[in-house]
């Protein structure tokens, strides 16, 4: 187990340095910087002074290596719009991210696998079909609309909600709903259809043969194993969570980093793009290296290979 | 099925069933409302936008848009994907492993931050939005394909070829890609519905399709600061996404019960 | 055994599989040999069989044979010429004259093709045929597995088992091969129907001099269709003989402990006795005689030095210390 | 013979049909028998032909919604198992009648731990509280399975085929049931194994003394262990016989044909008699004998009128037209 996991961290962190990589070539590629920032009429000598000082006079590859080295201690550079460390920026922003992922992640997960598991013990039945249809109009939600739409209801016409900004718990519920519809949808469809085939299975028949009460046949034989592919959509899932944070953070003014990524964008300060798409990727990397370390929890297979 | 057969009708027959230019501004007729909550006049079925355009038209030529942007998206990522997947799941070994790796590390960059990269790259404009929804989905197809053609690959009648003496060639077009058709179809079908949300989304966070084109995300956008006195110009474009994309799911699983394969075999 | 004349001729057959451990650095973790050092012949119109349980390599050697694999060491000789350092259209040559039916009739055939396309196919590959005669052949061959030439437009999933196993078996003899290699042909079917096709199969080989090498793990089936069989265990072939002696006087122990394994359809001959223990891991199998820990009779010798196969007389091989 | 007390199950008209959209499979069609206590029945027949379909009746267990028990009685020491509530059925399962699967990688769980798997029949049928541990270790041991007390905490992929469905075989035996279904006990396994696990059969048998069906397509599995045969085609029991009288003295032509078309090892004869034709489809069988399209000796009333049962002898009863009064 534990030769297991810290296989998994080296591979994750080779993915994390390829990104670097990556990404620090993408973003040289993305046009000369400095035009966002320096006047068109600046001096040239100011525009050597400002290549000199952000560093772009060097060959690339120098280029490179420096910001490895920076990029290893958490250095990306100076934010060219607010004037201030970029990767310190973006951390200032996370903690508002986080609240809204993990309560949209939690809202998605409960919500999802109850639905998908109601679902899959009745099948066919009136809450089966309600329950379909509601996980197929959400996967085909686009979030940004609902966002707006719950806003609409709930916030103007209604007002019972606050629409932006981060304060209360009352200020959560909007965004977080949001966000998490698409991913409570498709948890509920796969939920659904993967306790299906568990229940079908072999081993569910010989538990039951067994004499096994049924809601142990469910929670414990079929859930276990249905909760194998359930696990990859979830770390699916989360890729468009953040896509999801970076849209509703976007509309309900949420000072979190999606919102600061396309405010970021939007002026071209790169070195806070840089350090929020590293950032992301960096979080991504660990979700999933949580996730397989449950998947080993779950099947003993992977445990012992 | 019939809101799809309706979305391709609008696609094709779109610039003759629009009641009005939808680039015509008129600002005497800016923010009308649906017919149904207008005392003024009912000419405009889905009231105007705040630059007195027509929604209706819009939304029909924004089908368009959509469509256009999906399908070219489509042919980027399908076939690119296809033949990743073909290659690597056949000739396994270190074509497969290097193929695998790199959809691994390009997995692990969520979607939205591979766009947010190339949209700053390429700068926003439909084009881009094309090419990176077209580049950031061929990894789903390549893993999909390659895990069919690995459980054809063993499979008896592919061996039986070999026996024969068909060539790698014969045996991946003749015997093992017509086998993985129907999972393509289904696929590309529920693709289809990924494709129009992220054109949607990127066109919304200003960073695709720009003005003053008819696209549903930027029509969503643009309702987006009149929301409070004007609910048709952002509801609409969204209610068609929303039937676009349901229309499209809806067909790619109806295609899944028709054409399961598993059904056939056995 | 000696003779490379025969139509196939296997010498010292060899197949290891490599295993590796670590991600970065790979390092050899050993090999899992599947088949290991093993040479027979077959000689026209005649069937050897090879039996074994699961994990013994009779699938492995049928690969070999049919090129599907290629062998560590050793050679495979067809009409007296290696074969097995062939390759390209060399090899897609020779193919014509080895066919192959597989178990599972339902895997066999492609799903997506007319039962016309998968008889043609190797006709189209090899083009022995002019293209107007290949409709003919078709119909022909169907007739001759005892289908009728309407069944040709239909698909797979529109016949039964057996059925399909008649249509692979029309495929397998389209080029009209030399020899056919047939991998547990009945073993997917039932019981009324294995009869069927294991007369069908004898027929074909007395119409057309085929050479059959079949592998079963049933050893009625193989008793019933063989000339001379082969008993392997863990990759190694412990015991050859002509199909009565086998049956009459095993030798090998592991010969006789699978005799007395397989029940008999009469109650008058309860059989109580066989093996207990299970096959051990073909990777790091047991040292010297690979048989050695499951063996009533074993020595000392036995876990030391691995016994040769030795002729004892008669086309009668066995590899053993006791005999 | 008081036959009342000896009998410990009985099958009475039970039929068990599939509704599909192509209509509706009549898997199981009035079949009748009687099991008696210490007996060894052997339920035979081709893939397909309901036998499994029957052993998943009596445990109530037929899929739904798409099969039903659409009538006839399973008496089980003269209760009828039909009229159960499901709780009660639950009660049952496991506990008086336990079943034995095909394929033991399969029927375990790869996710839990084997004793765990061994411990639910004896957890949820309140046998052996507190000394579970100590009641699955011995259960091991009973069907040697070496080192029980290590491999209690081990994983189904850990085990070979063999040693799952030992395991298998020792969660059937672990409340001491008075039947025992086993759905084709040996065919996932090797030969060697085959055997091993026969013996383990007999083994169990003896020492729990249960009574055992066997639903196996294996003549010669059948004449190893069986005391008495059932010969199922298409949905139908045909023959029922003594096991020495049915392989000796079959009566039905398919029986008679099955035995003469399997081949023996020792008893290699020039060419086996093969059946020819397909089994039938049970999607609406036809009135008259199904066997009858396939059936050398067939007359013009097999095709239209199904066989009475005739009595042939002590025990030996057979559904065919050759034996009956039109």
């Amino acid at each position: 187990m534990q030769k297991y996991i810290f296989k998994r961290i080296v591979q994750s962190v080779v993915t994390i340095f390829l990104i670097v990589v990556i990404v620090f070539f993408l973003v040289r590629l993305t046009g000369d910087p400095l035009a966002m920032i320096v006047p068109p009429d600046a001096e040239e000598a100011d525009v050597q002074i400002l290549k000199k000082k952000f560093g772009l006079d060097q060959p690339i590859l120098l280029q490179l290596l420096v910001f490895l080295k920076s990029a290893a201690r958490g250095d990306f550079g100076e934010s060219f719009k607010w004037q201030e460390p970029a990767l310190e920026l973006v951390l200032s922003r996370f903690p508002a991210t986080l609240e809204l992922a993990v309560s949209a992640m939690l809202i998605a997960t409960i919500f999802g696998l109850s639905i998908g598991i109601v679902s899959a013990l009745k099948q066919d039945s009136v809450y089966d079909r309600v329950g379909k249809t509601f996980s197929l109009l959400g996967q085909a939600t686009p979030s940004f609309w609902l966002g707006v739409m719950l806003m609409l209801f709930f916030g103007v016409k209604l007002d019972w909600l606050p629409v932006s900004g981060r304060g209360s718990l009352l200020h959560l519920i909007l965004p977080a709903t949001t966000i998490s519809l698409i991913s409570l949808a498709s948890i509920a469809r796969l939920t659904r259809s993967s306790m299906i085939d568990a229940l079908k299975s072999e081993y569910v028949v010989m538990a039951r043969i067994k004499g096994v009460p049924q809601h142990v046949v469910v929670l414990i034989h079929a859930l276990k194993n249905a909760s194998i592919p359930i696990l990859t959509l979830m770390s699916m899932q989360f890729s468009y969570l953040i896509a999801g944070t970076v849209v509703v953070e976007t509309i309900f003014s949420w000072p979190g980093t999606g919102r600061l990524a396309i405010q970021a964008l939007l002026a071209r300060d790169f070195p806070v793009v840089q350090a929020f798409v590293l950032f992301a990727s960096f979080i991504y990397t660990a979700v999933n290296l949580i996730v397989d370390v449950l998947y080993a929890l779950i099947d003993p297979r992977i445990r012992y290979q | 099925m019939s809101i799809v057969a309706l979305y391709f009708f609008t696609v094709i027959f779109g610039p003759l069933i629009t009641p009005h230019d939808p680039f015509k501004t008129n600002l005497n007729k800016a923010l009308l409302p649906p017919f149904w909550q207008s005392e003024v006049s009912t000419d405009h079925l889905l009231g105007t936008d705040s630059m007195g355009r027509d929604i209706l038209s819009r939304l029909i030529y924004g089908a368009r848009t959509s469509m256009i942007v999906s399908l070219l998206a489509l042919c980027i990522c399908a076939p690119m994907g296809v033949l990743f997947g073909l290659i690597s799941g056949y000739f396994g070994g270190k074509v497969d492993t290097i193929i695998m790796r790199f959809t691994d590390l390009w997995m692990s960059m969520p979607a939205i931050i591979t766009a947010i990269l190339m949209v700053s790259l390429l700068g926003p404009s439909k084009q881009t939005v094309i090419i990176v929804v077209g580049i950031t989905g061929w990894i789903h197809y390549a893993r999909i394909i390659r895990g069919e053609v690995l459980s054809y690959k063993e499979r008896e009648f592919v061996q039986l070829a070999r026996v024969t003496g068909c060539s790698n060639t014969r045996i991946i077009f003749s015997h093992i890609f017509p086998n993985v058709v129907n999972s393509l179809i289904i696929l590309v079908t529920l693709d289809f519905g990924r494709v129009i949300i992220i054109t949607a989304t990127l066109s919304f966070l200003g960073l695709g399709i720009q003005p003053p084109s008819a696209a549903w995300g930027l029509m969503l956008a643009e309702g987006r600061q009149y929301i409070t006195y004007a609910w048709w110009m952002s509801a609409f474009p969204g209610i068609a996404i929303l039937f676009a994309v349901l229309g499209m799911n809806m067909t790619g699983d109806w295609l899944r019960d028709v054409l399961d394969p598993k059904q056939k075999l056995r | 055994m000696q003779n490379l004349d025969d139509l196939i001729a296997v010498r010292n057959l060899k197949k290891h599989y490599l295993l590796t451990k670590g991600f970065v650095f790979s390092k050899i973790a050993g090999y899992v040999k599947a088949v290991d050092d093993i040479s027979f012949s077959i000689s026209s119109g005649r069937t050897l069989g090879l039996v074994g349980e699961s994990g013994c390599g009779k699938s492995t050697t049928a690969r070999l044979l049919l090129g599907l694999e290629s062998p560590t060491s050793g050679k495979v000789y067809f009409e007296g010429k290696n074969i097995s350092t062939r390759k390209g259209p060399e090899l897609i040559k020779f193919r014509k004259n080895i066919q192959a039916v597989f178990q599972d009739p339902f895997r066999s055939l492609n799903p997506r093709k007319k039962i016309r396309q998968i008889i043609a196919e190797p006709l189209w590959v090899h083009k022995t045929l002019p293209k107007k005669k290949i409709s003919t052949r078709v119909c022909a061959l169907l007739e001759t597995v005892g289908l009728s030439a309407s069944h040709a437009d239909l698909y797979p999933h529109e016949f039964s088992g057996g059925q399909r196993q008649r249509i692979a078996i029309a495929r397998a003899l389209a080029l009209n091969p030399k020899a056919i290699i047939l991998d547990e042909p009945v073993s997917a079917l039932d019981v009324s129907i294995q009869a069927q096709i294991l007369n069908l199969l004898i027929d074909l080989q007395n119409q057309f001099h085929l050479a059959y090498l079949i592998i079963s793990h049933d050893l009625a089936v193989i008793e019933h269709v063989s000339d001379h069989i082969g008993v392997m265990y863990l990759g190694k072939l412990v015991e050859m003989a002509p199909r009565d002696k086998i049956y009459s006087n095993p030798l090998h122990p592991y010969t006789r402990a699978l005799l007395d394994s397989v029940p008999v359809a009469d109650p008058t001959m309860i059989k109580d006795v066989g093996l207990e223990d299970e096959v051990p891991s073909p990777l790091n199998p047991p040292t010297g005689c690979r048989f050695h820990p499951r063996c009533g009779f074993r020595d000392n010798e036995c876990s030391r030095v691995a016994p040769e196969l030795v002729d004892v007389g008669a086309e009668h091989y066995v590899a053993c210390h006791l005999s | 013979m008081n036959t009342d007390n000896q009998k410990l199950l009985e099958l009475r008209g039970l039929r068990t049909y599939f509704f599909t959209r192509q209509g509706v499979v009549k898997a199981v069609d009035d079949v009748s028998f009687t099991v008696e206590k210490g007996e060894v029945i052997g339920l035979v027949g081709e893939s397909g032909c309901g036998k499994s379909i029957t052993s998943l009746s009596i445990l109530r267990m037929v899929p739904e919604p798409a099969g039903k028990i659409v009538g006839g009685k399973i008496l089980f020491k003269n209760e009828n198992l039909l009229e159960k509530s499901e709780e009660e059925m639950r009660q049952i399962r496991g506990n008086r009648i336990s079943m034995i699967l095909q394929d033991p990688m399969v029927a375990l769980n790869q996710l839990l731990k084997i004793g765990y798997q061994l411990s639910e029949p004896l957890k949820y049928h309140g046998k052996a509280m507190g000394q579970i541990r100590e009641k699955c270790i011995e259960l091991l041991k009973k069907v040697r399975v070496s080192s029980p007390e290590t491999r209690i905490s081990e994983y189904p992929f850990q085990f070979s085929g063999g040693m799952c469905q030992r395991v298998v075989i020792g969660m059937g035996v672990s409340c001491e049931p008075d039947l025992l279904i086993a759905d084709e006990p040996t065919t996932a396994l090797d030969v060697t194994i085959q055997a091993q696990i026969l013996r383990l059969l007999k083994r169990v048998k003896a020492e729990f003394n249960a009574s055992i069906i066997i639903i196996t397509h294996d003549l010669a599995l059948a004449a190893q262990i069986c005391t008495r045969v059932l010969v199922m085609y298409a949905g139908k029991i045909i023959e029922k016989a003594p096991v020495k009288v049915f392989y000796e003295n079959s009566a039905h032509p398919y029986s008679n044909g099955l035995i003469r078309s399997v081949p023996v090892v020792g008893r290699r004869v020039e060419r086996l008699y093969s059946i020819e034709g397909q089994p039938p489809s049970l999607l609406n069988p036809t009135a008259g004998c199904r066997f009858a399209p396939r059936c050398q000796k067939a007359k013009r009333i097999c095709n239209l009128q199904y066989p009475p049962e005739v009595i042939l002898g002590d025990g030996h009863k057979v559904a065919c037209w050759l034996y009956a009064e039109e």
